[in-house]
């Protein structure tokens, strides 16, 4: 079936292209298995998806709240050495989901976010978040 | 049908039939000083499922040119919600030469600001208090973005109050004009504010959009800045026909969130939240 | 053998929103999937070109082909590239 | 003038003979496109009327119902290119039936049409690999009642109905173009022996032929349904006489049993639209009348009409679909699990 348009010349302002000339010898990652680099928008009354990326995820949850977040993602006493305060707010699905890809927590340095993102990784059932994690490790739905 | 009623609400004509006189009869109050359409856009119609549910314990069932399955009847008492009901369920599945927004819309100078959010969030009770302040009230449900030009086009139904926001709308505009006060709907007690006529009188002119603000109520005052990728999946989900109205939808959303900067704010009390609006506003 | 599709791009901060003109979806895509996207053109490539190209492009860390292919499946799944 | 006509009828003009359309006033468009719109032929209007003279209102009316039919189109197609594109491993030919065929074809009987599930034939022996496959990628079951499930796979012409989790489409995978239970059978190998490719390249997507394809519009109205949106099944019809003639049509009916329904079909169209049909054709038997009462049974405010047409036609279409004693027990079933539904 003939389904393919060529992509006209666009002269929307926000119109932009793929191009890879500007990212040459870029970092790329390929990112973890399981975590999904492609989210389709679904019509709003039947919502699952798109809400994953704004599901939230707090670190660590509230029932552990101030407590210090290990390299290992363990939570650990305020003030241990090597490990990281807690985060000033709960992380959004979607940012969840980049960091899962290769990406970084927004806020966070290299190595706080290894920590942050093994915390999450380590979300158990029933703990405030694990639901926003769970989702979104399912393969799109 | 035996009762019929119409209307023009910003760009869009409805016409209501009905079974019964009383909930046309209040729509031709309330909506006493808006236009009639020449040929509607969508139709609604109340009526009765069964011929005896005309008399005797009257239950009004709503269709119309589009139609969610198994919407329960309202009682007669709750005719004016019905055709309220109709006329949104007609916008939000019918709609398509716009780009409908669930959200809140006002305008001052020229520009409009966007309250999107989910319900409860106190979209229609903001834009209320707003028009209270001088702002021109656009609608308090849906938001109309023209895809060809970007700018917002007025939609002032009737506002939908609930529960205590009632008595703060009624507290900040003890002079305008409402409808009869509905308790024990299916969503609560509900009380329908009429759009001032300064609100009615600029329906027709579409402004462009100059701040998107995401309000939760119920936490300590509270904005920060939300970034593009947040705003369009929230806008997606916050329309209706984003996904009908294809490619147009796509660049009208995409133009919004590249152009209009957003924000969530969380407040605590209404008073709280119209000082945040009126400083972000400033702010631009 | 793999090809992009017919697409209308924009970028927004982290994430690529893509409307995919053959089927009417809007997808939000996070790295690397934008980058596979654009390697592969609508011209289509190999599984193995696009490995090459890639590594000729990017300084991919972690790279192993299996993961590769898994990325390009979501791609396909989401109808973005055709297989031949 | 528009007062004359009315109900469908005051459609089925303006769709025969889009000019009666300059004479409406704004009650006359009013009725028009609110019938239209319940008949979902809004599209098909559309597309007729246009660059015609008309009321502003009605002319942004209906360029976004034209709209919101070019979208649709869109959907239908990429449903069908990805159902091609899951199915292609399996080397079955995979025929699109009804509106989607209209639309990836080209045909008249497409232009503006409003299409929504994807209807697809498969050869009946491999109709579960095709429902593996299809599972396999991630369309589900629609209704989790196992009696409907049964039932489905007893007696109807097809699977359960799928939707795809993702993007919410519904998919029907027929075998045949009648349920088993319908006391005519088709010649569903006849229908997959002659259908056509889309292209030549392997595993492309195929259409019924010319003939067969008018046959399944017309045992679809007549033998599949209530008549329950009946004037755009007559539109396709029409449409696919128009394109196609009607040279060996009798011969094609007949072999598979649907003559009666097809020359019925044309006459009805011929009425409505003025199809091009033969002399010989055209007369009238004692159920037309009837028929035609209930096809253009509509009021200006786009409801049904006449509810004891209506109600013979219910009980009719059931009627025509099961045995009296399978009647009885699918009503039976169809009832108790209804429960309570107030009144």
């Amino acid at each position: 079936m003939s389904d393919e348009t060529p992509e006209p010349a666009e002269k929307a302002p926000s119109e932009e292209t793929l191009g890879t000339g500007a990212t040459r010898r870029r970092a790329l990652m390929l990112g973890a298995a399981g975590a999904a680099a492609v989210v389709s928008i679904r019509p709003a009354l039947a919502q699952t998806n798109a809400s994953l990326l704004t599901c939230e995820i707090p670190v660590p949850d509230p029932g552990r709240a101030g407590k210090y977040v290990a390299a290992d993602g363990s939570v650990v006493a305020p003030g241990t050495s090597g490990a990281f305060a807690p985060a000033g707010r709960p992380f959004k699905g979607f940012e969840v989901k980049q960091a899962l890809g290769g990406g970084q927590l927004p806020g966070t340095t290299y190595e706080q976010n290894q920590a942050y993102v093994n915390y999450i990784r380590k979300l158990q059932h029933g703990t405030s978040g694990f639901t926003c994690f769970a989702s979104l490790q399912m393969p799109r739905g | 049908m035996r009762h019929a009623f119409s209307v023009r609400i910003g760009p869009v004509g409805f016409r209501i039939g009905s079974d019964w006189r009383a909930p046309v009869a209040q729509l031709e109050t309330l909506y006493a000083d808006y236009p009639k359409p020449e040929i509607p856009d969508f139709t609604v119609r109340l009526f009765a499922a069964r011929p005896w549910r005309r008399f005797v314990r009257p239950s009004v069932t709503i269709e119309g040119d589009f139609v969610l399955p198994d919407a329960a009847p309202l009682p007669l008492a709750q005719g004016l919600l019905a055709a309220e009901m109709g006329m949104n369920l007609q916008m939000a599945l019918g709609q398509r030469r716009f780009l409908l927004l669930h959200a809140s819309a006002v305008e001052r100078d020229g520009r409009a600001l966007l309250m999107a959010g989910v319900s409860g969030a106190g979209k229609s009770t903001l834009a209320a208090l707003l028009s209270a302040r001088g702002w021109r009230l656009m609608g308090d449900e849906f938001a109309l973005v023209d895809p060809a030009t970007g700018l917002v086009h007025a939609f002032p139904r009737l506002v939908s109050l609930k529960n205590t926001a009632i008595g703060v709308v009624e507290a900040a505009l003890p002079n305008a004009r409402y409808g009869p006060l509905m308790a024990g709907t299916p969503k609560g007690d509900i009380r329908h504010l009429v759009p001032d006529a300064a609100a009615v009188a600029a329906m027709n002119e579409p402004v462009p959009p100059a701040l998107i603000l995401f309000p939760s109520y119920g936490f300590e005052a509270e904005s920060r800045a939300v970034p593009e990728s947040e705003v369009f999946v929230r806008l997606t989900q916050a329309s209706t026909n984003y996904v009908a109205i294809g490619e147009r939808g796509f660049d009208a959303l995409t133009r919004l969130v590249k152009t209009v900067p957003a924000r969530a704010i969380d407040y605590p009390d209404t008073e709280s939240a119209i000082a945040q609006v009126e400083a972000l506003w400033a702010a631009l | 053998m793999a090809r992009a599709e017919s697409l209308r791009i924009v970028h927004l901060d982290a994430f690529t929103a893509i409307y995919h003109r053959a089927s009417g979806i809007t997808h939000l895509l996070a790295s690397p999937a934008p980058e596979i996207l654009a390697t592969l053109g609508e011209a289509g490539l190999s599984r193995a070109d696009l490995a090459a190209k890639l590594a000729a492009q990017y300084d991919m860390a972690d790279f192993d082909a299996a993961a590769l292919a898994e990325r390009l499946d979501e791609l396909v799944v989401s109808g973005l590239v055709a297989t031949a | 003038m528009g007062g004359v006509v009315k109900g469908g009828r005051l459609l089925a003009r303006a769709l025969r003979d889009p000019a009666s359309v300059t004479t409406l006033d704004a009650t006359g468009w009013t009725a028009l496109l609110q019938i239209a719109r319940a008949e979902q032929l809004i599209g098909t209007l559309a597309a007729r009327v246009q660059g015609l003279k008309m009321p502003p209102d009605a002319a942004r009316i209906l360029t976004d119902a034209a709209a919101s039919i070019a979208q649709q189109r869109i959907a239908a197609l990429w449903e069908a290119e990805v159902a091609r594109r899951v199915l292609k491993p399996l080397g079955v030919p995979v025929i699109l039936l009804k509106g989607t065929a209209f639309l990836a074809a080209g045909l008249k009987a497409g232009v503006g049409r409003s299409v929504g599930d994807l209807d697809l034939l498969v050869p009946r022996e491999r109709i579960g690999d095709v429902e593996a496959a299809l599972l396999a990628a991630g369309w589900e079951w629609v209704k989790p009642d196992p009696y409907d499930d049964a039932y489905y796979r007893r007696w109807m012409h097809e699977l359960p109905p799928l939707i795809h989790r993702e993007r919410d489409r519904m998919i029907d995978v027929h075998h045949t173009i009648l349920p088993l239970t319908a006391r005519i059978t088709p010649d569903a190998q006849a229908l997959i022996a002659d259908s056509l490719p889309f292209s030549p390249e392997p595993g492309a997507l195929r259409t019924l032929s010319p003939s067969d394809m008018l046959i399944h519009a017309a045992a679809h109205l007549f033998a599949d349904g209530d008549l329950a949106g009946g004037m755009r099944n007559l539109w396709d019809v029409h449409c696919l006489i128009e394109e196609f003639g009607v040279a060996g049509l009798t011969q094609r009916a007949q072999h598979h049993g649907l003559w009666r329904e097809v020359a019925r079909a044309a006459r009805l169209a011929h009425e409505l639209y003025d199809t091009p049909i033969p002399e010989t054709w055209r007369i009238w038997d004692s159920g037309d009348p009837l028929y035609m009462r209930r096809l253009t049974a509509r009021d200006g405010w786009g409801r049904r009409t006449r509810p004891l047409t209506r109600f013979g036609f219910y009980v009719r279409s059931h009627w025509l679909r099961m045995p009296p004693a399978m009647l009885a027990r699918h009503l039976w079933t169809k009832w108790r699990n209804q429960g309570a539904v107030g009144d």
